[in-house]
């Protein structure tokens, strides 16, 4: 048995959330908040991939992991396109410029 | 070994899985022959929208069959017919197939208002139908789901092409704005979801919603503790972190208070198709997803876990009841007529997700003994199907004679709606019957639906007498919405066209008028023959509560 | 054809002809067989509504060839111990028809039966709960119908002249100021009000023909749809669109209990249909009534004293306890009362009862043949018709209630109305205070009485809001009474039709005159019916022993002196003395016909529609139709004691209560006498006018002689006599009365308008407020809307895990 | 314990680099960062035993969503607009906020004890044999809805374990529609005028 238990894996993984959502928090620019975007699932994914390892889950957690990629890879790229479009119409990647939405 | 295996997945799939999954092949076809068509070039030929009508046409006659078959089927018989399939991933039941007809039949209604409303133009229209049948698709795999991973997987693939329909209208500020509010959103909320399903999957060792309220009972279910006293304490605290977290996800979908941010905005910048589809697919589809979780969860029927589920329900209760008065309050100064139905529409998800904390609350008594409240948390699931049915069509009503307004005098403010009333009647009886069922005005619809709602808050309130406040705070909220509401008919009705503005000549019997007619005449059937859909909702709810 | 479906019939193309109407008239212009200044929409109104009268009163007429007249004539009145004899034995169950409506079953003193029902056609079935459109007739429902209908045809035809200015293209509104001078100008919208008149009639005879409550709750939002449509009338008008959203919320406050009140009932007795019906497989479903009333009108009640266990066994029509299964089906009997005063809520809110009476002064906003239709006679009338078609279901504490809140506002808003000066304003209050009185007697089981006064009020109500829209579309728009004076030699006709409906709501009477031929006073209706009201609230603080109830009897008595009082100083103020303002009095004029005619036909009514008092046809028709029959005293000793009084009891005081009633009136005609028309203590106004008054006098009124010599002269004679010292003691006791009756009705309007009114305006602001406030968190910023994700995970983590039990 | 120390290294970086993305104002080096922490989350899957996991995480993110994203730092990073600074006030809010998360977060998790958690396990369903290594073959048979790693027998029939080839198949579909959606958007417009928004579609 490694001295390296589950929780080790669980505690980078909350780290990773937390940074990812404090990222999409924080940045103005927008593709800074897409960057957030990735850390918080690649944190579920450690988790995935840690219960895969030590619980009864197995390889469906594997399996799950390897989903979310696939899912994270489209989402990243709609975003992008969205941000690009955003960009295209107010000339800035600042999201902060695009508050004309609001009340 | 293997081979044995090999051999039953190929029967299961040929003989069962694809025919149920009928819907969403025929959606998925349209799709390719969509992108087909651009290839080849014959999108020239036959336009887009009808092949994507073709396709949504065929998944709901698949779907209506599918429907009857299940309707029709010998209870007897169920336990072969109904029941999970592709290798226990979906899950078959009346409820399942309820919910398709449902999305289906809306995604018809949707399709046909956008060749009425003319968005998109031509040269867009494989992209935006694609992005449509897309999404409708990843409704339908929520409304079946039975594993943790399709629940994920369904509401990516709900959410992402309505992000990029969001911004469907790529050359305004405030469409991209609205598109990148959402991506931003959606993606932060299924982030939390997502670690919150790690959590869950990992601490049951499972996904599967079968297995989910067995591997509960075996945690939890014996009193003299298999956990250890402080283990036992942290499995619940992280199980009620898992669950809050795996609601974000949920309220993102529904918007609820306070993941409701982006409505507003959202269906303010985007297209008022785009925000009438949003509106009821994706909250009828999560509703459906999370009546089944819920369910799922509570299956366990230990009596350790009972507060758990009492303060989970009375919790959805609460949330519920300050979404319905926020929405209903942020309502009232609003000037945009999409605004104030994104405000609207968050406010009816606050009043459909009381019938699920009356579930819950009702089902924790359940587990407390007293077996007769299966029934009547069933009446709260039946309520809710009978109000997404209503939904459908009031919400709907609304969104597209919004948008067929704006065609006619090039504004969505409400303030331009002026006098409206005598010049285009046809428009403003029929959001006049929409704004009036939204309010839940007899003999509308919209009462019914809020009626059963109420009606089974009543009931959990026996089991614990926070519903009763939440059922007040719920009648006082209709109090409310009626003002607003009123607001836009007054404006439309009482006041004077003013000089210089456009005239409306918008005759009834043009297929734009019939559209109207179509839309609104159900408000008013639902209202008065309730039996037409609350039997089937009835048939449909019974089963979630069969064990 | 039977009885029950010529009736049927008859009612229901009454019903619907309105609706036919509204639909032709609401697009009269989009459908181009009319335009803006045709009055053809009106005529249409007219013919609907008229023809719809003519069918009302053939009903009535038919119902009472086919039953030989019964329900017009008194029936011989039980004994008390022939009641208790009759009580099991009696065939009761013949009080009720065959289930599917319409065949006479009975087997009772007369081969009529009480009421025909049935249904028009299934909605929706809930498992055991069916929605339907059900029909309930009996001679409540005849009476309301043909008063309905009457009284909505005088005041269409009144209005044909009253809205005249509206037939036009450019309709000038004088009391909406544009910045720069101007008055705000719209086209005409004179087809548009009729076309809500029109609406409002089919909700209000469909509200009356309803036959489970259900049905009458759907009619009943369409009825407040109507009224705030037509208060609203000048929506440009700041002051008429606060007035009809202020109407709307009070009556949805009150619809909300009713709401409650309707769930407790589905969820409880699981049914809304007032009467019984046998479904088509044979099964007898038992309706509201019979379940709560049995056969017999009594409650079976457990015998547990105590208030939260005691319960109500529900029986089926024969009287035979309901079972399910082996244990016999009950309602809890707090469960009845929290129903009976949620359904009560809703009267309140329409019926403008205390402590939501404030909407119905400012919805003298709209037009006023509007106030005359919706917020005299009929709308506000829905209420107190509610209370009385429910009445079965309500147990002895709602019926206490409901007479204590009618006794608070019949109080509080006649004092009100002494001090209004704003013609519109006082019949306001005055339609209020009369509102009470029928809560009253229904309250304390004069349910007929109430009932009563509820048909007689209604035609001298809508006669005096008439009366009071032909002066004011005689003088110009002009309300305010201060500015009128005299007025009855500019509009003779409308004056003393006028006072025709003052002398009715009054009260007076001349005993002694009518016995030989009546065998009661002679008297105007509403002497008789708030005679009936008095005497059962004379009735009932005779037989309950708590003093605490001798208020239900001493205030309507003193109300109705102030009634009077009030009552007589506007015909004084508006009609007699002289003129205030000499520009408003020079360009008075009578009115054309259109709208005298309907005056005059309305005074008659409201002189003779009650003729006979408790043995004439009206009160005997209505009584006829009691559900809950009142033949024996009914006690219920749960909550407190209280005693129902009995039919008997009510006419062995009716003497005493109704000499003292009329006393009252003549001391309240007598007192406006002194003050407004002789001004004898108002020494401002003999200071000012001192000359005048007396040529005035000489000059005008041919009584004016006598008068002066059995009032003034002995008054100045006395004064003389006494030298001033007793003029002045007269003079302070008098004035000092006076000023503190006024100063406690300005404090009563101070609390209604700073506190009431006060109070739904904060709400309304402060929602309004609010709502703007949580606009803020919609910042429109994206980072911060990610940040409430997070926040969010925290806090409804944390808020759960501290819930959560240790 | 050498697999101890490469944790231990692998998860400072996955930290370090995470927690770098946050703080770093510049979007180039924020890019900088975010590779590190992923690639350092591939070793941690190696080192878990995910094998293919890692090499399909190297490929799709390191070498697909990042680039992807670089790309997009690329276009949008001209002018005043290359460093766009988070403001003190905001960034203390998100610590604090982030703080609180992580609080709730670690408190929930540390007391968990998940090995007793999983050996209560009396369910139907048998304990899977945990993947160590060489996944390929396994996962390649899951896709397609075949579980040899996890039978489950109820009597003596043979029944089909959740197999995956349903989501397998979609997501190709949803991919096919999300870049359908992602060329729509990123295509040069047609009406290139920011300024005037325009109602009328």
């Amino acid at each position: 048995m490694e001295s390296v238990g589950l929780n080790a894996y669980l505690f980078v993984g909350a780290v990773l959330f937390v940074c990812g959502i404090v990222c999409m928090a924080i940045k103005r620019n927008g593709i800074g908040v897409l960057m957030g975007v990735e850390l918080v699932l690649n944190s579920a994914n450690l988790n995935f991939v840690a219960f895969a390892r030590y619980t009864p889950l197995g390889l469906d957690g594997q399996v799950i992991a390897l989903f979310v990629i696939v899912l994270a890879a489209a989402e990243a790229a709609v975003a992008l396109a969205i941000a690009l479009n955003f960009y295209n119409n107010h000339l800035t990647i600042d999201v902060d410029r695009g508050s004309e939405l609001q009340g | 070994m293997f081979q044995a295996l090999f051999t039953s997945l190929l029967q299961e799939t040929t003989q069962r899985s694809l025919w149920l999954a009928g819907p969403e092949l025929a959606l998925t076809a349209g799709i390719v022959l969509l992108l087909l068509g651009r290839l080849l070039g014959f999108d020239k030929l036959i336009p887009p929208h009808w092949i994507a009508l073709a396709g949504a046409m065929a998944a709901f006659g698949l779907s209506l069959a599918i429907f009857y078959s299940a309707n029709s089927t010998d209870p007897t018989a169920a336990d072969e017919y109904f029941g999970v399939y592709f290798s226990g991933l979906m899950t078959f039941d009346k409820f399942g197939a309820l919910v398709r007809l449902f999305l289906l039949l809306f995604l018809v209604f949707v399709l046909a208002l956008t060749v009425l409303s003319g968005i998109p133009d031509a040269e867009d229209g494989p992209d935006f139908y694609t992005l449509l049948l897309g999404a409708v698709v990843g409704m339908l795999l929520m409304c079946s789901a039975n594993n943790l991973l399709m629940v994920f997987l369904g509401i990516e693939m709900a959410s992402v092409p309505s992000y990029a329909m969001a911004g469907f209208l790529k050359g305004r500020k405030q469409g991209s704005e609205a598109a990148l509010k959402f991506v931003v959103f959606g993606a932060g909320a299924a982030g939390v979801m997502l670690y919150g399903i790690s959590l869950l999957a990992g601490m049951l060792g499972t996904g599967d919603f079968q297995e989910i309220g067995l591997r509960l009972t075996v945690l939890f279910g014996n009193a003299d503790g298999t956990l250890s006293d402080p283990v036992r304490a942290a499995t619940i605290r992280t199980l009620l972190l898992a669950l809050v977290m795996i609601f974000v996800g949920f309220a993102f979908k529904l918007s609820i208070v306070p993941f409701h941010f982006w409505t507003p905005d959202v269906f303010q910048g985007a297209p008022a198709e785009v925000g009438g589809f949003l509106s009821v697919a994706s909250k009828a589809a999560a509703f459906a997803l999370l009546t089944r979780l819920v369910l799922a969860i509570m299956s366990a029927g230990t009596a350790s876990l009972q507060d758990l589920y009492l303060i989970l329900g009375i919790a959805v209760g609460v949330i519920a009841a300050v979404t319905a008065t926020f929405g209903n309050l942020a309502a009232y100064s609003q000037t945009n007529m999409k605004r104030m139905l994104a405000y609207s529409t968050i406010a009816h998800a606050g009043y459909m997700l009381m019938a699920i904390a009356a579930m819950m609350v009702l089902q924790s008594g359940r587990i407390g003994g007293d077996t007769s409240l299966a029934e009547r948390s069933s009446h709260a699931v039946e309520g809710l199907l009978y109000y997404l049915a209503v939904y459908l069509f009031m919400n709907l009503g609304a969104f597209s004679i919004t948008a067929l307004i704006r065609n006619e005098i090039f504004s969505e403010e409400i303030e331009d709606y002026r006098g409206l009333g005598y010049q285009a009647p046809v428009l403003c009886v029929g959001m006049g019957l929409c704004l009036f069922s939204l309010v839940g005005l007899p003999p509308l619809g919209g009462f019914v639906g809020k009626l059963m709602i109420f009606a089974s808050l009543l009931d959990a309130g026996y089991v614990h007498w926070s519903m009763w406040v939440i059922l007040a705070i719920g009648g006082l909220n209709t109090v409310l919405s009626l003002f607003y509401y009123l607001n836009v008919l007054k404006t439309m009705y009482l006041t004077e066209r003013p000089a210089g503005a456009t005239t409306v000549t918008f005759p009834a019997w043009s297929s734009a008028g019939l559209y109207v007619m179509l839309v609104t005449v159900p408000i008013i059937v639902l209202g008065v023959h309730v039996q037409l859909v609350s039997n089937a909702a009835r048939r449909a709810a019974e089963v979630l509560f069969l064990q | 054809m039977d009885t029950g479906t010529v009736l049927r019939n008859l009612l229901t193309l009454a019903w619907l002809l309105p609706l036919a109407g509204f639909v032709a008239e609401i697009y009269a212009l989009q459908l181009r067989w009319s335009h803006r200044l045709s009055k053809a929409p009106a005529q249409l109104a007219v013919a609907c509504i008229g023809a719809g009268f003519l069918c009302s009163l053939s009903a009535l007429l038919y119902w009472g060839n086919e039953t030989k007249w019964v329900g017009f004539a008194p029936v011989e009145h039980h004994t008390p111990a022939e009641g208790l004899d009759g009580g099991d034995t009696a065939p009761a169950d013949a009080l009720r028809p065959d289930a599917t409506g319409g065949e006479p079953a009975s087997e009772h003193h007369h081969q009529t039966p009480k009421f025909y029902a049935g249904t028009f056609y299934k909605l929706a079935q809930f498992g055991p709960l069916e929605i339907t459109l059900d029909w309930y007739i009996d001679s409540l429902t005849l009476v309301m119908f043909t008063m309905v209908t009457f009284i909505a045809t005088c005041i269409h035809l009144f209005a044909m002249g009253y809205m005249k200015d509206e037939l036009t293209e450019e309709y000038e509104d004088h009391q909406v100021h544009l910045p720069g001078g101007h008055h705000f100008t719209r086209p005409g919208r004179f087809h548009r009000f009729f076309a809500f008149l029109s609406l409002f009639c089919f909700s209000m005879l469909g509200l009356v023909l309803a036959g489970n409550i259900f049905q009458v709750f759907i009619f009943w939002e369409l009825v407040g749809v109507c009224s705030y449509l037509l208060i609203g009338f000048y929506v440009e008008r700041h002051s008429a669109s606060t007035a009809a959203n202020k109407a709307f919320i009070m009556n949805r406050v009150g619809d909300f209990g009713f709401l409650i009140g309707l769930m407790i009932l589905i969820t409880s007795l699981g049914t809304f249909r007032f009467f019984d019906v046998t479904t088509a497989d044979g099964a007898e479903q038992t309706g509201l009534f019979s379940l709560v009333r049995g056969d017999d009108g009594k409650l079976d009640i457990s015998d547990d004293p105590s208030v939260t266990k005691s319960v109500v066994y529900l029986r089926d029509s024969h009287g035979h306890r309901l079972v399910d299964g082996t244990t016999p089906r009950t309602i809890s009997y707090l469960l009845l009362i929290a129903a009976g005063l949620g359904v009560f809520a809703g009267s309140i809110g329409k019926s403008a009862q205390f402590p939501l009476q404030t909407w119905l002064p400012d919805a003298m906003e709209g037009p006023t043949p509007v106030s005359a239709l919706v917020h005299s006679a009929t709308m506000v009338a829905a209420g107190v018709y509610l209370a009385g078609r429910f009445y079965p279901m309500f147990p002895p504490e709602v019926l206490l209630g409901i007479a204590y809140i009618g006794c608070i506002t019949l109080f509080v808003a006649a004092t009100i109305a002494v001090v209004a000066t704003d013609i519109k304003k006082v019949l306001a209050y005055s339609t209020i205070s009369q509102l009470g009185y029928m809560m009253l007697g229904i309250g304390v089981g004069g349910w007929a009485a109430g009932l009563f006064h509820l048909v007689t009020h209604a035609f001298f109500k809508s006669l005096m809001f008439l009366a009071s829209g032909s002066v004011i579309a005689g003088c110009h728009h002009e309300q305010d009474m201060r500015k009128m004076g005299g007025l009855r030699h500019k509009m003779p006709i409308t004056a003393y039709t006028m006072l025709i409906g003052v002398i009715a709501i009054a009260g007076l009477a001349i005993p002694g005159v009518g016995n030989a031929l009546f065998g009661q006073a002679l008297a105007f209706s509403g002497y008789h019916s708030k005679d009936a009201i008095v005497a059962s609230a004379l009735a009932f603080s005779e037989l309950n022993r708590n003093p605490l109830h001798n208020i239900l009897f001493i205030v309507p008595l003193v109300t109705a002196g102030i009634t009077a009082f009030y009552m007589f100083r506007l015909w004084f103020m508006t009609f007699a003395g002289q003129p205030q303002d000499e520009h408003v009095y020079e360009h008075a004029h009578e009115n054309p016909a259109i709208m005298t005619a309907p005056l005059v036909i309305l005074s008659l009514l409201a002189a003779g529609c009650a003729i006979g008092g408790e043995d004439g046809w009206l009160y005997c028709l209505l009584s006829f139709s009691e559900t809950v029959p009142t033949v024996d005293r009914f006690t219920s000793e749960r909550v407190a004691s209280i005693v129902i009084p009995s039919h008997l009891d009510a006419r062995d005081v009716h003497g005493t209560a109704g000499g003292l009633a009329l006393l009252a009136a003549f001391a309240g005609t007598t007192v406006a006498y002194l003050l407004y028309c002789r001004k004898v203590v108002n020494p401002d106004d003999i200071r000012r006018q001192a000359g005048g008054v007396y040529d005035f006098l000489v000059d005008k009124w041919r009584f004016d002689t006598l008068y002066d010599v059995a009032f003034v002269r002995p008054c100045h004679i006395v004064a003389s006599w006494c030298q001033g010292f007793d003029q002045k003691v007269l003079d302070v006791v008098l004035h000092a009365s006076a000023a503190i009756t006024i100063v406690v009705s300005k404090w009563e309007r101070t609390f209604d308008e700073g506190m009431v009114d006060g109070l739904v305006n904060l709400i309304g602001n402060s929602t309004t407020n609010f709502g703007r406030s949580l606009r803020v968190v919609q910042t429109g910023r994206l980072r911060q809307y990610v940040m409430w994700i997070a926040v969010g995970v925290v806090v409804l983590f944390a808020a759960l895990f501290t819930a959560l039990p240790k | 314990m050498t697999a101890d120390v490469l944790f231990w290294l692998f998860a400072a970086l996955v930290c370090g680099g995470a927690l770098g993305v946050v703080v770093t104002q510049n979007i180039v080096r924020m890019a900088f960062w975010l590779i590190l922490s992923l690639g350092s989350v591939s070793a941690l899957f190696f080192l878990l035993g995910a094998d293919f996991l890692g090499a399909a995480q190297l490929l799709i993110y390191v070498g697909g969503t990042v680039v992807l994203l670089v790309f997009g730092v690329m276009l949008t990073a001209s002018g005043p607009y290359m460093q766009i600074k988070t403001s003190a006030a905001d960034g203390l809010l998100g610590a604090c906020v982030g703080g609180l998360l992580f609080l709730v977060l670690v408190s929930s998790i540390s007391g968990m004890d998940w090995s007793q958690l999983h050996t209560t396990n009396t369910t139907p369903s048998v304990i899977a044999e945990r993947p160590e290594g060489n996944t390929l073959r396994p996962l390649g048979l899951a896709f397609l809805g075949l579980r040899p790693d996890r039978p489950v027998t109820e009597g003596s029939e043979v029944k089909p374990a959740p197999g995956y080839l349903l989501p397998f198949e979609i997501v190709s579909v949803h991919l096919l529609v999300v870049l359908v959606g992602a060329a729509y958007l990123a295509r040069a417009k047609r009406r290139a005028n920011p300024s005037n928004d325009s109602l009328s579609a």
